[in-house]
Formats: structure tokens, sequence, C-alpha cells
């Protein structure tokens, strides 16, 4: 398999706090890769890294071997990195089909000039963009409530319209921050389940996720940070096992982890 | 009507109330350059400052150069489109109170530039004998293709990208939009538009001077836009219409006039984020 | 002369650095730019000038008084405008325009009552004669806003460093979610420091009335935009930049007025905050962080 | 095109306003009413009430007399500017589109009459300035008079009492650079200086805000002349006189102000600090003769406060409006206007007739003031 994004030694410094400290990671194309590690490990902020959030204060990215390491996010979203939030960020005034719509903000071509003239090409262009925005709100079980403000939506509903706007710009690689968060369980499994299709798509996936038996079941390959290194690295079974990752837990998060191992 | 004829009482209404109209459409056009900056969620205090460069260029184009009024119109916009790309540049990498902060001191700037170029502005006397070119239906024609132009891009990619900025910029920046050039962009027609209605005044009233677009001015726009809202393109229009008229209409609130566009931008931020004009513009087809 | 107006800069520029130190206190902590604090700078003046001419209070009186009830309409100033967008979370601009309406309305609200007529102390309200020092002349009121400025700079300065409201202070201006966390009381020190910096501008507004005998309504709206340009050019929230800034730019424009020519004195400020934006967004000192967009 | 879409939008607005337009402003046919424009609100609102006080005050005794054209009153309509140029012209264009007023008296500043002249002159309504005194004021057009001395006149006469009676030479000027008053002023201080053949060492700027003169002052503490020019309005000149002092400026050397100087304000602001100040004035309270004498205690008894030279102003204007029509035969504006240029009255301010330029023809009412005590007293 080849590699999508190679993160090397990756470095965000804030003020007396080093979030994230020198992280290799590679991401290879087709591949479900979960990143774990207890509360203020760094997940969220390597996220932000790398889709561009914040700039980096050391270290090299690369994404399908180009160098992104200094792209603001519009660029890296142009090449294929799409991503959602941990505590959801909707354009909460806009319907549900208009925040797929600005999802595919890249892949629409008509200029200016063509939209406010309103020529046949750009008419046509948008028509078919809200046929798609339409197929990816069914493909998300969304399509009835289309026009609903998206500010309105349920929690569960939101989280979906979030993953189906990433998914409307085509993405190769698509981030998943905390994608169960607040999830009951039948929600938990059916987001497994859609999570399992997108890969279908071939569209890579790299998701931060608290829920273990979810990370498990659904990674192939999984990295664990723990105060912003990394501290392992390999398939489910292997980190399971290992004693660092125990211990990380163990040493901080013990109730936490057995709440959640017994919860799933 | 005392035996005056129809086109009698025409001619002196519109006479009477010529001042008014010119008025109501060139800050209708004032509320929109003021739209399209907040509609990327960016704070100018510098539409006053556009207007400004807007009516001097417009107005010495003419007295000096003689040049015809449809060359004078877009030279008029253009001159206050570079001045933006000026301003814009260091500040909208920053954070929004940066493009406030500087476009405050642009109207400052201006106004000293203006009083100092004597030889070319008329100092402190400015600029009189304007010839009177701005035609009423010149202006609302503008003031309506503005409106159009807006809703037509408002239902795009743009409109969306604009809205999605104004929601939550860096969300947006995630979606793929270029902000840097969509909020230079925005600034940039803003401040045409701002030109525009700046040559349009000065055509009409035949007078200009350097203390005429200050902050006062800046405020008084920005109460036009937060009044109407910024859902759609016609909201801010009408807060302008209204609060033009407003003071024609009710005399004794004329001393209290600052203190009503005041209040209005308080209670606008406070409690009608969306305007007295909630609607917002459906942007999928 | 060339002393005189290193003196003429020194007390201009401090007037400059007093006024700015309120303003750019409130935005080193709360991260508001909130242009009300024009009007706590006018209502200090006004409070001091009633307070001398209707009970005949002298400035050590009439100064505190006007300067702390400046602080007391600080705090509801905040309380009112603000209190509902911190809690929404709503972006700075939101903020600076409310302040923005408000500043207008209070201003234009005065001037409709009170008339923008300049008024003044009463005659023979502080000695102001001016004392020689060889070529040099300086007023009292002039040595006592060079002395306020800097005193109050070290005051400022001790009071955040040293106190336990000067931790909290700092605290929230670091983190407002985690000052929360750490049990600050957030609310309470909001005010606090609504309080500080509406005391600061209203002792602004009584020294600088007094040194130029012009209170009127929109005297905090004339200093504003020199406000800005000190802020700005001594980075924003910055208090040493602050002082620092004011100084120099009072001096640069005595000197530009004095020397150069007095058409350019009215654009030192602007060039000034023109060029800091242009290349140094930070401030002159740097220590203040430009959010980046 | 054009007159579609003007016709839609006086229609849109026509409903809108109808019910003001509808009630029939025309005067009855036994009264001729002529229009002014005055500052009666916001901060200048004082010189406006001045104005309006002289012009009622006149009117009045114009009508106790018989009025105009054999019998008819005179009637007069005052609209408020606010000091705003925009609102100037909404004010003109109601009297002379709604009311049809023959003569419009006003506005009272400059820069409104720079707004306003234009759009009377292009209805060829009579307009006439009552303290407008900055230059080029009637070259706006054929139908724009002043009574007001423009600073041009004045100004020579109190330069010329400072160089005869204190042997002032050398002179520094100072002015704000910001506001057509100040300006328009200077230019006429600086002509008249240069005529006089005074030397000037200097010239500074400040700006009409600004409250810190200390650095044009110091500079001018250093060149050693015997007099300072000042073009300003009375705040800033306040602001200027008490700094010089502060700064060591002798009182020896005086200030020499233009007519923004002439305003009780300068002592209640800057006290003794002003003494010595000379200011030209059109008129002085104290002036000697029945007429101003009359005027005074009249004006005294009905507004409870002393006429100032605005009042004095626009009470002459008034009469002489007066004239004009009863000359002219018709409240017609064609024919005031010839009429206008044969006046020949004699007021409060002294005798007055119109240049071809149409502006006061002689400056022999001027009277320089000289500042003692905080406050002004004919200089002898």
């Amino acid at each position: 398999m080849t590699t999508l994004l190679s993160a090397s030694r990756l470095t965000k410094q804030f003020t007396g706090l080093l979030a994230v400290n020198e992280v290799d990671v590679e991401v290879s194309a087709g591949s479900v890769h979960g990143i774990i590690g207890p509360n203020g490990a760094g997940k969220t902020t390597l996220f932000n890294l790398i889709s561009g959030l914040l700039p980096l204060t050391s270290g090299t990215l690369t994404l399908d071997g180009r160098d992104v390491t200094s792209a603001p996010p519009y660029q890296r979203t142009r090449l294929g990195v799409a991503r959602t939030f941990q505590n959801i960020r909707m354009f909460s005034d806009m319907t549900v089909v208009e925040n797929v719509m600005t999802g595919m903000h890249t892949r629409l071509k008509s200029s200016g000039v063509a939209s406010l003239l309103r020529l046949p090409g750009f008419r046509r262009e948008e028509r078919a963009a809200r046929d798609k925005a339409m197929e990816l709100l069914a493909f998300v079980s969304l399509a009835d409530k289309a026009r609903v403000r998206s500010g309105d939506l349920s929690y569960g509903d939101q989280r979906r319209l979030e993953i189906a706007r990433a998914l409307a710009g085509d993405p190769r690689l698509l981030l998943l921050d905390e994608p169960a968060a607040g999830m009951n369980p039948t929600e938990t499994r059916d987001l497994g389940t859609l999570l399992r299709q997108v890969a279908k798509r071939d569209i890579t996936l790299l998701l931060v996720e608290h829920n273990m038996g979810f990370v498990m079941d659904l990674c192939d390959r999984i990295t664990v940070l723990n105060f912003g290194r990394k501290i392992a690295e390999g398939g489910p079974r292997e980190v399971r096992d290992n004693p660092a990752v125990i211990e990380a837990y163990l040493g901080t998060k013990v109730a936490a982890r057995l709440a959640k191992a017994h919860g799933a | 009507m005392d035996g005056m004829t129809m086109a009698e009482w025409l001619d002196d209404f519109l006479f009477t109330y010529e001042t008014l109209i010119h008025a109501l459409g060139v800050h209708g056009l004032l509320a929109l350059s003021m739209y399209c900056v907040m509609a990327v969620g960016q704070l100018s205090l510098g539409q006053a400052a556009f207007m400004g460069i807007g009516a001097y260029t417009g107005a010495l184009l003419t007295l000096n150069l003689g040049l015809p009024f449809w060359l004078v119109l877009p030279l008029s916009a253009l001159a206050p489109a570079v001045v933006a790309l000026v301003i814009g540049g260091p500040t909208l990498r920053l954070s929004g109170v940066y493009l406030a902060i500087s476009t405050i001191a642009l109207g400052e700037v201006l106004r000293v530039l203006y009083i100092n170029a004597e030889w070319l502005t008329g100092g402190a006397l400015g600029l009189s004998g304007i010839p009177r070119k701005a035609d009423l239906w010149l202006i609302y024609l503008l003031l309506f293709l503005a409106v159009l132009g807006f809703w037509a891009v408002g239902r795009s990619k743009i409109g969306r990208a604009m809205e999605a900025m104004r929601e939550d910029e860096a969300v947006a920046g995630v979606m793929g939009v270029n902000l840097p050039v969509y909020k230079m962009g925005a600034l940039v027609v803003s401040a045409m538009l701002a030109g525009l209605a700046g040559c349009l005044t000065a055509h009409s009233n035949s007078f200009i001077g350097p203390n005429e677009f200050g902050f006062e001015m800046a405020v008084t726009i920005l109460s036009f836009a937060l009044l109407g809202g910024i859902g759609t393109p016609i909201a801010p229009v009408i807060g302008a219409l209204v609060l033009t008229s407003l003071p024609e209409i009710l005399r004794p609130l004329q001393d209290f006039r600052l203190v009503i566009n005041g209040l209005i931008i308080v209670v606008a931020v406070l409690f009608l984020p969306r305007g007295v004009i909630p609607f917002r513009l459906r942007r999928a087809p | 002369m060339l002393s005189q107006q290193l003196v003429n800069g020194l007390v201009l520029g401090s007037t400059y650095a007093l006024f700015a130190l309120g303003f750019t206190l409130i935005f080193g902590v709360l991260r508001v730019i909130n242009l009300t604090y024009g009007f706590y700078f006018t209502i200090g003046a006004f409070v001091a000038l009633t307070v001398a001419r209707e009970f005949g209070a002298n400035i050590w009186v009439a100064l505190p008084v006007g300067a702390l009830s400046a602080g007391v309409v600080a705090v509801v100033a905040d309380w009112v405008l603000l209190t509902r967008l911190r809690r929404a979370k709503a972006g700075e601009l939101s903020s600076l325009m409310v302040t923005l309406g408000a500043v207008l309305a209070l201003y234009s609200l005065m001037a409709v009552f009170i008339g923008t007529d300049i008024q003044r102390f009463p005659f023979g309200f502080v000695d102001n004669t001016a004392i020689e020092f060889g070529s040099i002349r300086i007023s009292l009121v002039q040595m006592l806003i060079v002395g306020t400025t800097f005193v109050l700079v070290a005051v400022l300065f001790l009071l955040l460093q040293r106190t336990k409201l000067g931790l909290m202070i700092r605290a929230l201006a670091e983190n407002e979610d985690a000052a929360r966390l750490m049990g600050i009381n957030v609310g309470l020190t909001v005010a606090a420091v609504s309080f500080l910096s509406g005391t600061l501008g209203g002792a602004a507004g009584v020294l600088i009335g007094l040194n130029f005998n012009a209170i009127q309504p929109f005297m905090g709206e004339h200093m504003m935009l020199r406000g800005f340009a000190v802020i700005i050019i001594g980075g924003l929230g910055d208090i040493r930049g602050a002082l620092i800034a004011g100084v120099l730019l009072g001096v640069l424009e005595v000197l530009t007025a004095g020397y150069i020519s007095s058409n350019a004195k009215e654009a030192v400020a602007f060039t000034i905050l023109v060029l800091t934006l242009w290349f140094r967004p930070v401030g002159l000192f740097g220590r203040a962080q430009a959010k980046r967009a | 095109m054009s007159r579609l879409l003007s016709r839609v939008g006086a229609a849109a607005l026509g409903s809108l306003m109808s019910g003001s337009l509808l009630v029939s402003p025309v005067m009855a046919q036994q009264t001729v009413t002529v229009g002014a424009i005055e500052i009666l609100s916001g901060p200048s609102a004082a010189y406006g009430t001045a104005i309006k006080g002289g012009l009622e005050l006149a009117m009045d005794e114009i009508n106790a007399a018989g009025g105009v054209l054999g019998g008819k009153k005179l009637g007069l309509i005052v609209e408020d500017s606010a000091g705003n140029k925009d609102q100037a012209v909404n004010a003109a264009r109601k009297l002379v589109g709604r009311d049809k007023v023959p003569v419009v008296i006003g506005p009272t500043l400059s820069n409104e009459m720079f707004a306003v002249g234009p759009v009377t002159n292009d209805r060829k309504v009579v307009t006439i300035g009552t303290s407008t005194t900055a230059k080029g004021i009637t070259e706006i057009g054929p139908f724009i008079f002043r009574t007001a001395l423009p600073e041009s006149d004045v100004v020579p006469v109190t330069l010329k009492a400072a160089k005869d009676k204190f042997g002032v030479k050398t002179i520094a000027m100072m002015y704000a650079n910001d506001d057509a008053f100040s300006k328009s002023g200077f230019d006429s201080m600086k002509a008249a200086a240069e005529q006089l053949g005074l030397t000037i060492a200097t010239i500074e700027t400040f700006g009409s805000k600004d409250a810190d003169f200390s650095a044009q002052l110091t500079k001018i503490k250093g060149l050693n002349v015997d007099a300072i020019t000042i073009s300003a309005l009375v705040e800033p000149i306040s602001g200027v006189v008490l700094q010089a002092r502060q700064l060591g400026i002798p009182d020896s050397v005086r200030f020499i102000g233009g007519n923004g100087a002439n305003s009780p304000k300068l002592g209640e602001i800057a006290g003794t600090a002003a003494d010595g100040l000379l200011v030209g004035s059109p008129w002085f309270i104290a002036k000697k003769g029945e007429t101003n004498e009359k005027f005074v205690s009249t004006f005294k008894q009905r507004y409870g406060k002393d006429p100032d030279q605005f009042a004095a102003q626009a009470y002459d204007t008034m009469y002489i409006v007066a004239k004009a029509i009863d000359t002219a035969g018709a409240a017609d504006s064609d024919k005031i206007r010839e009429a206008l240029y044969k006046t020949d009255f004699n007021g409060v301010m002294g005798p007055f007739t119109f240049t071809e330029g149409r502006d006061p023809a002689s400056n022999e009412g001027v009277v320089v003031l000289s500042m003692k005590n905080g406050r002004f007293e004919i200089l002898e």
C-alpha cells in the first residue's frame, strides 16, 4: 500500500507547552487509521496541524508525496483533505443541503461572472451540485431533512451532516475528530457501519476516538499519543498489548478506560 | 392644488425633495458596500473614506480634466479599490480588529491629505462648482443593478462561501474557501461601491469638503447595514432608506440623530443580530 | 528651544500614554477593543468639573471623585454591553460594534443636553503658572501629568505582577475557561478590570482636561484616534509598550511641528500606525501576540 | 427612461409624504413671505438664534410701520439647518419649491452657503448671507448677495490699527487648516499683511480640534515677533492664547484675531490671558448713534440679553430686504434682485450699499476691539 499522508517530526509549541512533540505518522492509502491517547495527549492539535488550522512549529507534512507543510487549509482541501470537528461546527443558519453544497466549494468551477449572469453552464452545475448533495444526504440518511435549518437538527443528525459535508469535497483523506462522542450505543453502531461504507469509496480515514471498542473494531492501524509524544503504533491487537500504552492509560485514566471498555 | 398643472406640481415636488431622493439612493449603495464586507464576517469603518476617495477622484476628473461622466464613474470606483488593496494587504492576514482600526485610521489619513494637498483638493475649502451630472435614474439604476448582482452571486458557491466565512471562518477555510482572496475581494468590491456612491454624491451636491467623509459618516453607514440586517442584499438598503428618511419625517428627532444611530447599533448587535429584516437568501437551487 | 520642545513632547506624549493605559489594559485582559473607553475619559472630566464648580472642591478631591465615577461607569457599561456577548462567545468584532454604537450614543446624548461648548475648570483651580528651569518652562499640571503617568505605569505593573488580583487578571487574560476552572470568579475579575481601566480613563480625562482647559463631550473621541495609534504601536495589551509608544509619539509630533512643518503634525500618528501594521503588527515591542486569523 | 424613473420615484415618495404636501403652504395674499435658513439646533445654535432674533425684531418693526408694498404684511419662515449642509440644502429646496419664497436669508455658515447657493441660484431666487464671511460666496452666482462684511474687508482694518498704534512690524501667523472658515480667514489676513508690508516670520497651522499648541508656540517664541495673528474658531483661539502665556510669550506680543475671535466666549475660556487681543468687528454694542442705541435697547427688552454682531447684521438685512421689495414693487425675485443693487440704507452697522459683485461696498463701519480683563472694548 502507498503512503497517502506522511508526517515527520511534527511539533507544535504553545506558550510553555509542547502540545505535539516530534510525532511521526504515516497513513497508508485506503486504510482506516486511528489515533488514541489520554485527554490532553495532543490528538486534536495533531488534527489541526494536519488540516492546516494551526501553523507548525517544526516538522514536515506531505500529502501523496507533495509537501504541504505550510499550505493554508483551502489548498489542503483542494488536494483532498477533509475533516469533521470534535465539537460540531455546522454553518447552523444554512439549510442542510446548503451545508453540503458549501463542502463542494473546491469542486465547483463556475466563475463569479457566470453566476452573476446566471449562464446556462452555471445553472447546470448548480443543479448537478444539488443532486449530488441530495445523494450524499441520502447516504447519511438525511435526505428528508434537506431543507431544514441545520442548527435545528438533533445532535446525531448534525454529526452525520458534518460527515456528508466533508465527503462533498470528494476527499481522499477524511479526518474524523471523535465522531462517536456523545452517541448512544445504537448510534455508535450505525456510525461504524456508515464509516465502513465510506472507506469502501476509496477514502482513507484518520480518526481520533475515545471509544476503544469502536476504534479497535474499525481501525487497521492505530497510533498512540501521550503528552504530545508518540508512544506506540501498530495494529489494534499490538497496541492493546503494548505495555507503554497500558501504563499511559492506567497511570492517568484508569477509571475512564475501564468504564469505556465495559461500556462498549 | 391652486390651479397648478400636474407637471408643475411634479417639478416643484422633485425640486423640493431632490436632495433627499438622491441621498436615499446613494445611501442605499453605501449600505450595500457595508453589506459586502460584513457578508464575509469582516468589519470596515472605512466605507466613508472610500466614498471620499470616489468623490474627490470623480470631482477632480470632471473639474480638471473635463472627462465625460461615463468615464469618470468607473474611474471613481477604481481609485478606492486600489486603496483597498493597499490597506487589505497587511491587515486581512491579521484578526478582524486590525482591519477595523486601520480603516478608521484611513479616514483620518485621507482627511489630513485633503487638507494639505491644497493645490489639488482645495484644502479645507473643498471643491465647489462640480456639475450636477448624477441623474436620478442613474443612481437608482446602479442601486438596482447592485442589489441584483449581490442576489445573483449570493445564490452561488461564492454566496455560500461568504456565509460560511461569516459563521465560522476557520471551518470555511477547511471547506476549501480561499480566505484571503475572498476577504480581499469583498473589501475591494465594497470600496468600489462606496467610490461610486461618493462620485454620485459629488455630482449631485456640487460641493465636497474634507470633513464629510469621516468617522460619523462611517458609523452611519454601519448603522444602515446593522438595522436592515445582512441576510439578503435588499435588507441593508431598506435600513438605509429608513435611517435616511426618518429624520426628515420626524424633524424633532433631528438632534437625536446620532444618538439613535448609536443605539440602533447597540440593539442590533445585542438583540437583533439579523436586523429587522431577518430573512435569509436561499443559496441552493 | 530644543530642550523646551522635548519637554513639550514629553508632556504631550504623557497625555497620550495616560489615555492609552486603561484602553490597552482592557484589550490585554478582556480581548475587547472597548470604544466606550473614550467616554470614561469624558465623564471623568465632567464629574470632576461639576464637583469643582458646584461644591468648590479642590483638585485632590475632584480628581479621585472624577476618576472613581468613571470607574463605576465603566463597570456598568461593561456589564450592560458586553456580558451578553461574552457569554455567547461572540467574536471580537461584535464587541467592537456594540461599544462603537454605545459610545456614539453617549457622546451625542451628552452633547444634546450639555452642549458642545468648551468648558473649563474655574480660574485658579490649580496654580497653573509655569515654573522656569533655566530656559525650560513647565507648569504644575504638566508635571503632575508626567509624574502620574509614570507612577501609574509602575503601580499597574506591580499590581499585575505582585498581587493576588493581578494573578487573577493575568489568568483571565491567558484563558477564560481555564481561569474559571482554577476557581477564579471571572465575573468579579472582569468587573475589577473594567473598574481599573475606567478609573485610569477618568483620571486621564481630569488631568488632560485641566491641562488643556478644553472639556466637552467629544473630548474622548478626539483622543481616541491617538489612543488607537499608541496601543497598536505599543502592542495591543502591552502596558509598558503604551507608555513608550505614547511618549515617542508625543515627542515625534512636537519635533515634526517645531522643525519640519506643523502641517505634518497630524499625519505623524497615522504614518507610524500604518508602518507598524505593515511591518510589525505585534507592535514595536513585540510582546503582545497579534492573533492570526 | 430618466423621466419615467423620476416619476416612479416621485409617486412612491409622494404617497409617503402626501400628508404634509397637500396642506397648502401658500400664505394669505396679503403677506409677502421670505425664508431664512439658520442654525437653530446643535452646537452652533447660538449663532442662528441670534440671527433669527434680529430678523424677527426688524420684521415686527416693519409690519408695525405699515408693512411692505403698501400695506401687505412681511412674513418669515425660518428653517433649521443644524449646521449641516445637507440639511441646509433640504431647507432651501423646501423654501423655494414648496413655500415659493422670493428671497432666502442665510444660511448661517459659509460652508452651508457653498452648498445652498448653487441650488437657489439655479432657481433664480435671491439669497442673502448675513453671516457668511468667506471668500467666493457671491461668486456662486448672480442671485447670491451678502450683507456680512467679508473677512477681507475687516482684517485689513485690524492689522492697520495694530501697525499704526503699536508699531507691529513682524508677525507670526497661525490658523486652523482643517475648516473652511479659518482657512479663508487666514487667506485674507495673509493678503492684508502683505499689502501692509508686514514681515511674516512664520506660518503655523493646527487642527480645529487640537488641544496642544506648544510646539508651534515654542517655535514662535524663538522668533521674537511683534504680534501673532490667528484665524480659527473661538475654542482653539482660547487654547492658543492660554498656552502662549504659559510658555512665556510676553504680554507685549499681541494676538490679532479674525472673525472667530469676535466672541465673548474668548474671555470666558481664556480669561485675562486673552487681554490685549485685537479683533475687527462690523458692529459693536457700544457703537454710538441713535439707530444702534434704539436697536440694542429693544433687543434687550424683547430677548432679555445683549444683541451680538450676528443679530445686528440680520436686523439690518431685514430692513434692506423690505426696502428692496418696495422698490421692486412686487414679490418677484428678479425684480428684487434689480432693486437690491439700488440699496442705499443707513442701519445699525452704518451706511450700506452693494457693490457690482453683490458684496457690501464699504467697511467704514468696522470698529477695532481690544480685550481687557476678559471683555472687549473699543480700541481708542
